[in-house]
């Protein structure tokens, strides 16, 4: 973390309380409404914790056909693992897997158990899933000694770069050559659509679109030959994939499981850019962040994805509303200040006169709310065009900020964000950017101060008031959950998305009273068995 | 479909061949850049050399190498290209409609069409960038000029991303649709070229021929001069505004209207 | 100029003050080392103003002929005007052109008059030149009016671009649309080698190297192209030129009769980096400051190419002591601080450490010690290289300096600099890198202030301190002229040019106790007739 | 003069045929940018398109095109190239000689030459670009490695820039010159073909066949190969030391320590 917490803004504390207070004001409802459902997702990601793993001939995972099969049979509402170990418990199938593969035919009966049965069930359930969470347990150790070993970056911010060839084996040079290069954190784009799968790839795969398939097979290559690099390079490098999409809470465990380091997880992505039901992505959005707080995973939430659809000046104000929303939601699903890589990103019109100061203050403000947050500052994507050689001056200049403002992530720009998906000699270009940048100007930290009221305070006071009225709009807004009704009014992103509409919403389920699930239990209590 | 002309009109006061323009007129200078799968030395300098010369750089000069990890080298290249450019023979797709007005538009519509005319609008496949549909579609629209939302005699139903084709006909045959509009930005893989045309594929299945609906496509990549190949009516490329849509959609969905303006405009 | 000089570097007032000191006393000797000599082209500059102009078929001018036919004649000691008004007294020829052509073939008889006869050649050839000056004059009032009528750039820094095609014909479609893109000082580079001629080329000129030949013509054709530019964009768009070599005198003349804007100009750059004779350049340099003082022109000085030879933070003291004397030796020939386009550069290694703030530091410091200055910004060579991308990316930072630190002229840096003189895209691209950074960054100022004592202030101290101690050094040579000695030892760019060597010495000659010359007189008397 | 190998030895692991590299191999691609003198408009950006294609890029996508002026337009043009690279066929000029130390080389001419080796130094025409020839000769040297002047055994006469050609071989005359060595930076209109090839007439005017002094030529543009077109003995480009130039000239001067080495050597 950058030694000093630049305290340049001078922002009224008691405002940034109130933003806090409002913030609680208008999640809390919604963390109810979560903890009262479960979704078709949260219960496969419990049999993955519990070992369950693989894929049909036809690659649909035996997660999906068991859950699918309990739900037809007893439904969900009182979680997965009841009926399942009971099955087992009664001799369905001598284990997990087979039991999963006979459900897939239809040919085991499940059933609700009772009294002693439950408590069974639910002991040998406990027992089994413990088993995955002591394997995220190990897995967070694992990386405290490499990190321990091989040493944490120089400097901040960690230097981000996204590899998406669409090719597991294409990637991992790539992704390789780009460590040597500097890069401290290496994100594995994701194949379009793949978040829109109601399930998750199986097996290392080379046919993405613009991106590569989350799989845990390429999770574990990607890590293992990252783990090699590390001890070349002498530093850790990091390793972040995308859990936002219909199997957040999935794939959050399979990164816990493979030692992923940071991960996409915003709590309104799914429900704002890619349609998912807003129910669905709280319940799966709360079980994720469960994990990636057992798992030491630093989240990265996407409020950068909201200039891209807004103006970035109009708008700022609501990147301060979601960071403050994700901060509440992070925190009550376990996780700490320095996990939380809130996003931020640099997409003012650069015609706009004093754009680069204005961006200097939004940056400072975020840096300033979240002091001990390791933000992840995003490069210029929508203002970028085939002029490549003015979109590498464009990317230093954002460089130049989050070396002004403390940053904790830089996610590193390409000059042909408006051309291709990056090629190898684009990342080359970018790291050498943000490497002059640091080196060069870095220190300037010691020359900038922005003078009392001037251009930047003002500013940043302006979106802060913004974002607090906001809020307070929100929660003068009807029902039981006020921010249900601003997301579907097109409050973030000017995107509508009603609560009762959107990918996935079937696949939620009202919690029954007799609910368990020994996953939840064991991340809320911090137990190992 | 669109007119190509290669009329002179344009290009009577440029000399029939030209060379691209360094500091001199005919110098013929061109910068490149590449990287080659080969580990940087003299052999991967020569190798940008050869493939320098054989896009007829010569003398090309390799002014920047550097080693990208072990096995690749990024190359810049300046030199005088050799061959000509022959303005004449390029063939403008000149717009093949008049752009016609908001007011214009709805005329057209109600005095010919005599109903309102319904465009369906969607980005298929995984597709999820719904920006350069919605500033075609929604109200607020694009570079001032407001969206087919706005005009009174045109019925939109935009689909928003990631939709299923078979469930962009059928909504296409409920709706009634006058025009389908698609959007497709990913290209990676060719991802927009295989969307369009399994979307136009299923189109032409589906309905009786001649009753397809008007398929129109838009996206910042394609290929101008593909509509044939893609199977569709028209593409739309980069920086395309919706009253360009809009009057494109009278001019070949309301003929009278067209007709009765074709002489002014074009 | 920009309203605001910066104070930010606390520099103490006794050592700005001793250095100037030190800068008077090492100049002084050479001032009047110059006041005692005459050369070739001072007296062609003479006869310039006097209305003689052309050449023979050869192209070799009619100021070049007459004077070395006076020379051969008589001599030079006492200037050219005394014999050759004499001879036109005498009736040697109707006017002095056909006195010009007569004396190429060595057909006319000159003499030193005396008594009478000098007086009325001395008279007679002060109502000639002053006409010359007389013309000078009306451009400068030209200027002023069309200053007025179109206006000044904007924006501080002013714009400077340099054309190079060495064909005028093409340079100046290329100014124009420069100047349509924001360029406000147009400067049109000279062909290689122009500055070792020792006479100014005729006419029209289609065949430079790497850049165009200086000639009366092409000064007239760009500037009237200017012109209307001007007119067209709605200011008045500035030209610039190169009197620097061994016509500088000529050169001067010319372009205050043409209405350039301003001229390179330096008191060292022909002596180090063409190997022209030291007492030479002298010379000329103070005659030609003497024009450019009474035609309004700004001098831009040379700093910048020391450091294309010596490193840029080593030898950033010879930089400050250079800019010391080339303001001595400007006052002394009567220019004034506006007139003043001292030079610096952007030339340190841009992998050293901090190397972005250390060019801070040096250019407030070049800020500080002349605040009345225009100050001309160099863009980063030495170290720009066949990588075009990073090259835009470093004229992107050069430019953040020059805005930070309110220089008042900017030459423009292209991403091309280690490639080829300038493409007509490579002019587009870097003025899109200007325009972003003074328009987005610009107010930056605002916030820039380096701490007391902090990493920029000690910097520039250090610098200032090497400086003063350089000069002290200098007063400690040797000789009548300390500074002479100490360019014969290397102490400037680290090349050692001694006083009795070098390009052009032959053309350098003492004057005598008689000499006359109605030009030095007109400009050191202010009169006009 | 210098060896022209075609061996396989440093290309074996390499494929025979390989294409640029943008994000997948073999996908050939290539970023290319140029001015074209002509109005932005469709026509342009046609004609973009044709000098593309005519290059082997297909399909080639203008991604940028901007007016600079009335009459020219700007281009940014991305797409896969069709050309392969064969780097089997790339003539690598393998340096000649071996590279020795400072030591190795006093002592080769002291030994084998048993006088001083002369060597007269000069950027000739107009060229005042002494960096480079600087960097060679002075002690100062570059990229850590001292400069000629500093062997003992070598007699360096820097007659600096704006030399003129016979100025200079009148210097070689007078000082016995072994090798004659001259910079060219500026290349603007050939200027550095012009000036070498002037300046190798002249001395092999000024000699009698077979004294004429070794020519070697530097600069960072000449083009590699064109020694013998140019008629120098030899060619140095970018990034050379003193140290590649001092061994040079002991290997082509000082023909016994050349031999003795030459085994381990190259
Ligand atoms: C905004 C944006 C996003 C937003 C989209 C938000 C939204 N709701 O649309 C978010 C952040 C969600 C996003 C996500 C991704 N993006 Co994105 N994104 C962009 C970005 C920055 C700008 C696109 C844009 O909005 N342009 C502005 C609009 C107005 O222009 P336009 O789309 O060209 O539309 C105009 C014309 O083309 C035409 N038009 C377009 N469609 C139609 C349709 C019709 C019928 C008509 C008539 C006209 C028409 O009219 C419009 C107005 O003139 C570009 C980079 C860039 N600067 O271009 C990348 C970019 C398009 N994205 C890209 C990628 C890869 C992705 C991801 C797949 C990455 C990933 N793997 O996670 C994801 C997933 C999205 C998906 N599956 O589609 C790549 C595509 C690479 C390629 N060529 O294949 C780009 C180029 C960035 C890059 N270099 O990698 N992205
Ligand atoms: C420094 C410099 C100057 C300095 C020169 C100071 C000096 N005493 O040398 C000054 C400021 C005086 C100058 C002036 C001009 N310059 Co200049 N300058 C440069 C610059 C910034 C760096 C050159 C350099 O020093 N490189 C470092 C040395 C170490 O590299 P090198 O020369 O390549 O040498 C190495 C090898 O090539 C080789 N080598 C070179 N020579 C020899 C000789 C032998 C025998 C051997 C064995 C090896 C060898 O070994 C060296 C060490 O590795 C370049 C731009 C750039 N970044 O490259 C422009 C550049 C070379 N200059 C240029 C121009 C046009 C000029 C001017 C003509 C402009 C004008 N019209 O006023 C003037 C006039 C100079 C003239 N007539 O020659 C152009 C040339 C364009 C072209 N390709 O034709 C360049 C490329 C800038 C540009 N883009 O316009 N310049
Ligand atoms: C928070 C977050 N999640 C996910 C994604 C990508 O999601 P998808 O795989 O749905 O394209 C993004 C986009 O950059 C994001 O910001
Ligand atoms: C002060 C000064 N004069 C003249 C020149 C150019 O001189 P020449 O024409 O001798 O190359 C320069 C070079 O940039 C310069 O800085």
């Amino acid at each position: 973390m950058s030694s000093r917490t630049p305290p340049l803004l001078e922002l009224d504390r008691a405002d940034v309380r109130r933003a806090r207070t409002l913030a609680r004001k208008v999640g809390k409802p919604v963390v109810d409404i979560a903890s009262r459902h479960t979704t078709v997702s949260v219960e496969r990601a419990t049999l993955r914790l519990a070992g369950l793993s693989g894929a049909d001939h036809e690659r649909v995972p035996w997660v999906n056909h068991l859950v699918d099969a309990v739900r037809e049979g007893v439904g969900l509402e009182h979680g997965v693992t009841q009926p399942v170990w009971d099955a087992l418990r009664r001799g369905a199938a001598p284990d997990l897997l087979t039991l999963a593969q006979m459900a897939s035919s239809r040919s085991v009966d499940f059933r609700l158990p009772e009294g002693k049965d439950a408590t069974a069930a639910a002991k040998q359930s406990r027992q089994a899933v413990a088993h995955g969470i002591r394997t995220i347990d190990r897995q967070r150790a694992a990386r405290e000694r490499l990190v321990k070993r091989h040493g944490d970056p120089e400097q901040r911010p960690w230097i981000y770069l996204i590899v998406a060839t669409g090719d597991i084996y294409e990637d991992i040079p790539q992704a390789q050559a780009a460590a040597r290069e500097g890069a401290d954190v290496i994100a594995v784009i994701r194949s379009t659509g793949q978040s829109l799968l109601d399930y998750v790839p199986e097996g290392a795969t080379r046919e993405g679109y613009a991106g590569t398939y989350a799989t845990q097979e390429n999770f574990r290559l990607m890590r293992a030959a990252l783990d090699e690099t590390s001890k070349e390079v002498g530093r850790y490098i990091r390793l972040t994939n995308y859990a936002s999409g219909l199997c957040m809470p999935e794939i959050a465990a399979l990164a816990g499981m493979e030692r992923l380091d940071m991960m996409l997880n915003d709590s309104m992505y799914g429900i704002l850019f890619r349609d998912i039901n807003p129910i669905r992505t709280f319940v799966d959005q709360r079980f994720s962040r469960q994990v990636h707080a057992r798992a030491g995973i630093i989240i990265n939430t996407g409020e950068d994805n909201y200039l891209t659809t807004s103006d970035a000046v109009e708008a700022a104000h609501t990147v301060t509303v979601s960071q403050l929303l994700n901060e509440y939601f992070a925190k009550e699903a376990g996780l700490e200040d320095w996990q939380l890589g809130l996003g931020h990103a640099f997409e003012i019109n650069p015609d706009l006169k004093d754009s680069f100061r204005m961006e200097l203050s939004h940056a400072l403000l975020a840096r300033t709310l979240f002091p001990d947050a390791p933000l992840k500052w995003m490069p210029p994507t929508k203002h970028m065009t085939g002029d490549v050689f003015r979109g590498n001056l464009l990317d230093g200049f954002f460089n130049l900020v989050g070396a002004l403002t403390g940053q904790g992530i830089l996610l590193v720009g390409m000059m042909t964000e408006a051309v291709v998906t990056p090629w190898i000699s684009d990342r080359d270009i970018a790291l050498q950017n943000v490497r002059y940048v640091l080196n060069a100007a870095g220190g300037l930290t010691e020359d900038f101060h922005p003078p009392r009221d001037g251009f930047i305070q003002t500013r940043a006071r302006q979106v802060l008031g913004e974002a607090i009225d906001l809020l307070q709009q929100i929660t003068d807004e009807p029902g039981r959950a006020p921010l249900l009704e601003a997301i579907a009014d097109g409050t973030f992103g000017e995107m509508k998305r009603p609560a009762t509409a959107g990918k996935g919403l079937d696949g939620v389920v009202e919690r029954a009273d007799g609910y368990d699930n020994p996953a939840t239990t064991l991340l809320e209590t911090g137990a190992t068995r | 479909m669109s007119a190509v002309t290669s009329d002179e009109s344009g290009v009577t006061e440029l000399p029939s061949v030209l060379r691209p323009y360094g500091d001199q007129t005919g110098d013929g200078m061109v910068q490149v850049s590449f990287t080659l799968p080969m580990p940087n030395g003299k052999r991967a300098e020569g190798a940008a050399l050869q493939l320098a010369s054989r896009m007829g750089i010569e003398p090309a000069l390799v002014v920047h190498a550097k080693a990208i990890g072990e096995g690749f080298t990024f190359f810049v290249v300046y030199g005088p290209v050799k061959h000509l450019v022959e303005p004449g023979l390029v063939e403008v797709v000149e717009r093949e409609f008049p752009l016609l007005s908001g007011k214009e538009i709805n005329t057209a519509i109600k005095r010919h069409l005599r109903r309102k005319l319904v465009v369906v609008g969607a980005c298929i496949g995984t597709d999820a960038h719904t920006v350069g549909i919605d500033a075609i579609l929604n109200i607020k629209g694009f570079a001032g000029e407001k969206g087919l939302e706005y005009h009174r005699e045109v019925k939109v139903v935009n689909l928003g991303a990631q939709v299923l084709i078979p469930e962009l006909v059928e909504r296409a045959r409920e709706e009634k649709a006058d025009a389908v509009l698609v959007s497709q930005v990913v290209t990676q893989r060719d991802a927009h070229i295989s969307n369009t045309t399994a979307m136009s594929a299923a189109f032409r299945e589906a309905f009786p021929a001649g009753k397809v609906p008007l398929l129109v496509v838009g996206g910042p990549r394609f290929e101008e001069g593909s509509a044939g190949s893609l199977g569709v009516d028209r593409i739309f490329g980069r920086g395309t505004t919706p009253g360009e849509v809009a009057s494109y959609l009278v001019h070949a969905l309301v003929p009278q209207a067209s007709v009765s303006r074709q002489s002014k405009g074009a």
